[in-house]
């Protein structure tokens, strides 16, 4: 039995048909999720894509939050379900307090889509165990508000912990601190990154296949478990 | 606060009030038609809605009869392929296998000079909305732009608001932005060109029509509350019908929601899926008064309107207000009484407000009641089909053969290697020909997981099923071009951009247009406009591409100057396999470069000749069947696999097309330049009917012959070769890639941070 | 030394989707109570030397408000 | 009836492109007596009830503001 990821949609969501696909291109059954049913249907995993939920007015994923079915996604994220945040996701993410720091307006002020090269810092976690440390990878980033920042001691813990996944390379496209791309939680199961994976799965849209590998850690994960 | 009310009994009882036609742009003429219409004077409402549907944005009364030759000339391709032709809200074409693409584009001008962000968002979400009305879903935009001289302070003020209100309405939307222009020039500096252009894909049996049929049915308003948007001199008749306490202040300015219209489109997406609505329409330009008369007319039918149902935002607004407010994101449904329940759940899952708003009938009236009273009585093809229709004086412009005898001779040509390397660096690094990546940066290109090509290539292509069909689209549009020959213009427009869908191994099948002039009533702005129309529909039916809808903007003007005549022509092409594609960038040491085409000495209007100031001669000569021909090759080449890259030529010549492979690739080429031609010529010369092909060495016999049999010139112009830093011509010059790269991508960001 | 608040607003009559969204999600956090929202922004302002009546408008007529669409208002706080 | 404003602006230890930016555009115009700008966030709420102190506080804290990275005042401007 293939695992089930479910791919939750928000009013405004956005790529959630884009990282329906990557999980059927790495092999596993995409299952939709609906923002206002407080229902998991039984996933193994959860990915929380990209978008403009709620029209991103008052904070990026501030409105989300609230939705219902993120009062079962934070319970079992708490009991250790898989959880991605890509994007819109991660704003989610740090808005619902599963992963620390907030996300601000990039430092350029304007929108940026390009091409991002990272740095995977932690190949340990649910969604990066495919990939070696220190592995150089080339994914999509885009979004108006990807700065990341936190204090200096929750920085300090991140990096303490090992727990900042991704960094940007080359040069910092939205000002994050600490170049700072993705992050995770103390348990590693939780993940959330601007860039976005689910665009870099096929040769002919993508930039390149970097991205598969976040759905194939979790899959063979699930497959071990 | 009391309302004066102007029903239609006032209207009978009070024949002769005296009315504020004028200051509602309506002529006398045109306001005795009405009462002729009506045989009584029309009510303060019915005054609102004809004047502002009988405006030339609304009626295209000064375009109409020049617009008539593309359904006219209409070339027998178009049978095959258009399953709605003009006159609908978008054209649509069929591309097979049950699927159907609908495109349009439209210009938001005006409004984006007075708030640059705001308009242009606005612009997107009303050319989305016109492509969601055709039952489609959105799955891409682009957004032809004009803009005064670079280095202007105006400039300054307009592009940035611009350029950021198109990528936060379409990131937001989820739809990529696949392609679009950028050009400078001084006419444009008081009145910027915002086109915008969205296309959508449509299952053959989920196409929607906006008439209102069936009498019985449902009229459902959806979407955003009405405020007092874009009501402009309107306010002249709400003024009028209150007493002492007065309006609150109308908006300059609307601002666009765009998560309301993404919820919208997702709505509408479902309500076509269950086949719940009978008729839909947008509300655009004239709101509701628009909507429901061209329903009305449509259908053939009558329609009751219960005004006061109508969801407010501003609780002031009188009826005329109401009817005419360009309130965003909105839409107009007709649906049967046992589909309306169901209806309603989509619009409550989604949380779209959804009002029953009317009824349809057969009175052949449109009949519209506010709180009892009746404020609208009127055959609703008056309103919407039969407005005012101008023959307007045209000629051509006592100037016209001053300019194209002024020849560019006085334009410089560089004639060593320096100068020659020195001229391409400085066309590569001029504002029209530099990178635009730090416009489109700002935009979303990867949503939806189904981009295969955007900008900078030639065209964009999204891939529209899992089995690899793809549409590919460009836009082109030569300002420079226009004015020195508007005929030709617009066929060089329409050749360029059906050169760019072929170049990417696209069959290009049809067009759409928005046609971007200065003042009608100027007498050598409607010749230009004449000609440009003549131009486009005589090479559309030679080029076998149907013309399915467009656009026209005229008043384009700063004072007495108009912007140069400028049409913007869509080319719509299909491939069966997104797989084969042909990008622009070379891959292989050993590849080599074919020049397909003739090239002449053609320096009028070229950006060589615009960066020494200089507008005048002719433009490059137009031959229809050639382009045809390389187009055939182009596709059929990819078809048969012959090809690694390709890449058109056109502004700023052969030189610039090589120098943007070499950036695309990252690889330097050798460059041969044939004998017995001037090096500048052959380098910036802007000679239409030219695509250079990368082809292997091992596809080169099968590649000349195919050109051969066509009788096309072709020469060998290069090599691919990763020695080389950048470009090598040979015995003239290099131009590193390095240097290319500053030249190229540094303008954008030295210019606007 | 100085300090200065400019607040600005989107004029009444201008649609704010901002609001609009804000006040959505309180409805469904049970607030429905709160019966409008609007949303604008906040500057604060430090200043080296005593604040001029005429820069300070300029500075917020020219570049922090855009005056086609939102209002705004000054505050000196302290000086 | 009431009207109430909530200021929301981010903690000072974060960085604030939006005002950063600005104070660069007030330089380049010759307004360098300026020495710093904080751009945050102004919300105007009306309420049909009596404003709630409790209730303020819950809706300012975990819905306009993201205590993580801002702070937040709420004034009760009339009731
Ligand atoms: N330049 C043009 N070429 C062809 N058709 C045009 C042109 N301009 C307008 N039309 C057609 O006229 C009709 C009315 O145009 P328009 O008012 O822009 O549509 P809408 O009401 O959907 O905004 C449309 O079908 C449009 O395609
Ligand atoms: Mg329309």
């Amino acid at each position: 039995m293939s695992a089930r990821i479910g791919v939750v949609t928000f009013p405004g969501s956005l790529d959630d048909q884009d990282a329906a696909r990557a999980v059927r291109i790495a092999g596993a059954e995409a299952v939709s999720l609906w923002h206002g049913d407080a229902d998991l249907k039984g996933v193994d995993a959860v990915v929380l894509p990209g978008g403009f939920s709620y029209g991103d007015y008052l904070r990026c994923g501030a409105i989300a939050r609230f939705a219902p079915v993120m009062q079962n996604v934070i319970d079992a994220a708490r009991g250790g379900l898989p959880v991605l945040g890509i994007c819109n996701g991660f704003q989610v993410l740090c808005e619902s307090h599963l992963l620390p720091g907030a996300l601000i307006r990039n430092d350029v002020r304007k929108f940026v889509c390009r091409d991002q090269w990272l740095r995977v810092e932690n190949a340990n976690t649910a969604w990066t165990s495919d990939y070696a440390e220190g592995q150089e990878i080339l994914i999509p980033l885009k979004n108006g508000e990807g700065g990341f920042v936190a204090d200096d001691r929750t920085l300090d813990e991140l990096e303490g912990e090992g727990r900042v996944v991704f960094r940007y390379l080359h040069d910092n496209p939205n000002g994050s601190y600490r170049d700072i791309a993705g992050i995770t939680n103390e348990r590693g199961n939780v993940v959330g990154l601007m860039p976005h994976p689910e665009h870099a799965v096929e040769r002919l849209t993508g930039p390149s296949l970097d991205g598969v590998g976040f759905f194939s850690s979790v899959i063979s994960q699930l497959v071990d478990a | 606060m009391t309302r004066q009310i102007d029903s239609v009994k006032d209207a009978e009882t009070t024949p002769d009030v005296t009315q504020p036609f004028a200051e509602l742009g309506l002529k006398a003429d045109e306001y005795t038609q009405i009462r002729e219409h009506l045989g009584r004077r029309p009510t303060s409402s019915e005054l609102a809605m004809y004047s502002v549907m009988w405006s030339e944005h609304c009626s295209y009364k000064s375009s109409k009869v020049h617009l008539r030759q593309f359904g006219e000339k209409v070339p027998p391709e178009a049978e095959d392929i258009l399953l709605v032709g003009m006159g609908e809200n978008a054209g649509v074409v069929d591309v097979g296998g049950g699927l159907a693409v609908t495109f349009k584009i439209e210009s938001h001008n005006h409004p984006s000079y007075v708030e640059p962000y705001q308009g242009a968002a606005t612009g997107i979400g009303g050319i989305v909305r016109d492509i969601l009305t055709m039952g489609a879903r959105p799955v891409a935009v682009m957004d032809p732009l004009r803009f005064g001289p670079a280095d202007a302070p105006d400039t300054h003020r307009v592009l940035p608001g611009i350029v950021a209100g198109i990528g936060g309405y379409g990131n937001c939307l989820g739809l990529p932005n696949i392609g679009g222009e950028v050009v400078f020039d001084e006419t444009y500096l008081g009145n910027p060109l915002v086109n915008a252009l969205c296309v959508g894909v449509v299952p053959h049996d989920r196409i929607q029509l906006s008439a209102a049929t069936g009498a019985g049915n449902h009229v459902i308003l959806f979407g955003a509350k009405t405020g007092g948007d874009g009501i402009g001199g309107v306010s002249v008749l709400a003024s009028e019908t209150f007493d002492d306490e007065g309006p609150s202040k109308r908006p300059s300015v609307q601002v666009g929601d765009p998560f309301a219209e993404k919820v919208l489109i997702e709505a509408c997406q479902e309500l076509f899926d269950q086949q719940l609505v009978v008729g839909i329409q947008d509300l655009g330009g004239a709101g509701i008064s628009c909507a429901t008369s061209e329903m009305a007319s449509n259908g053939d039918s009558g329609m009751h309107v219960w005004l006061d149902r109508v969801p407010l935002r501003d609780s002031t607004l009188a009826p005329e207000e109401i009817l005419m407010s360009e309130s965003q994101e909105r839409m107009c449904a007709v649906v049967a009484p046992d589909k309306l329940d169901a209806f309603m759940a989509v619009c409550r899952k989604w949380d779209v407000e959804a009002v029953v708003i009317g009824e349809v009938n057969d009175s052949g009236r449109l009949t519209i009641e506010w709180h009892g009273a009746q404020i609208v009585d009127v055959p609703p093809k008056t309103v919407a089909h039969d407005g005012p229709v101008y023959e307007r004086p045209f000629a051509r412009p006592q100037w016209q053969d001053a300019l194209q005898a002024d020849v560019p001779t006085s334009v410089p040509r560089p004639a060593s290697g320096d100068e020659l390397r020195s001229a391409l660096l400085r066309l590569v690094a001029s504002p029209n020909l530099a990178s635009k990546a730090w416009v489109t940066d700002q935009y979303d290109r990867y949503v939806m997981g189904n981009t295969v090509l955007a900008q900078p290539e030639d065209s964009g292509i999204v891939r529209i099923t899992d089995d690899g069909l793809g549409v590919a689209i460009s836009t082109d549009g030569n300002g420079r071009y226009g004015k020195l020959d508007p005929y030709a213009g617009a066929q060089l427009a329409l050749a360029e951009a059906y050169r760019n869908v072929a170049t990417t191994g696209a069959k290009p099948l049809a067009v759409t247009n928005c046609l971007n002039f200065g003042s009608p009533e100027d007498t050598d702005v409607m010749w230009q406009f004449a000609e440009t129309a003549r131009g486009l529909a005589d090479a559309c039916l030679q080029l076998g591409v149907p013309v399915t809808g467009g656009n026209v903007s005229f008043y384009n003007q700063t004072g007495e100057t108009a912007i140069l005549p400028t049409p913007i022509i869509g080319v719509l092409g299909v491939i069966d396999d997104v797989a084969r594609r042909t990008p622009m960038a070379w891959e292989a040491d050993g590849e080599a470069l074919w020049l397909v085409g003739d090239t002449a000495d053609e320096f009028g209007g070229s950006e060589w000749a615009h960066l020494h100031g200089h507008l005048g001669g002719l433009p490059p000569a137009v031959d229809l069947d050639r382009e045809r021909q390389i187009a055939e090759i182009a596709v059929a080449a990819s078809r048969d696999g012959l090809l690694t890259a390709a890449h058109d030529v056109s502004v700023g010549g052969l030189g610039v097309t090589l120098a943007e492979m070499a950036l695309r690739s990252g690889k330097g080429a050798r460059i041969f330049l044939p004998d017995g031609i001037d090096p500048c010529v052959a380098l910036f010369s802007e000679s239409a009917g030219r695509i250079v092909f990368v082809v292997p060495r091992s596809e080169e016999v099968r590649f000349t012959d195919m050109c051969t049999a066509r009788g096309v010139p072709a020469a060998r112009i290069g090599v691919v070769d990763s020695g080389v830093d950048g470009l090598e011509v040979q015995d003239a010059f290099t131009a590193p890639l390095d240097e290319l790269r500053t030249a190229s991508e540094g303008t954008f960001p030295s210019l606007f941070g | 030394m100085a300090r200065v608040v400019v607040d600005v607003m989107l004029k009444p009559e201008i649609l704010d989707p901002q609001g609009q969204a804000v006040l959505g999600a309180l409805a469904r956090l049970g607030h429905s109570d709160i019966t409008s929202v609007r949303q604008g922004k906040r500057f604060e302002l430090e200043l080296d030397a005593a604040p001029d009546a005429a820069t300070l408008e300029e500075v917020a007529s020219t570049l922090l408000a855009n005056t086609v669409i939102e209002d705004y208002s000054i505050r000196v706080e302290e000086s």
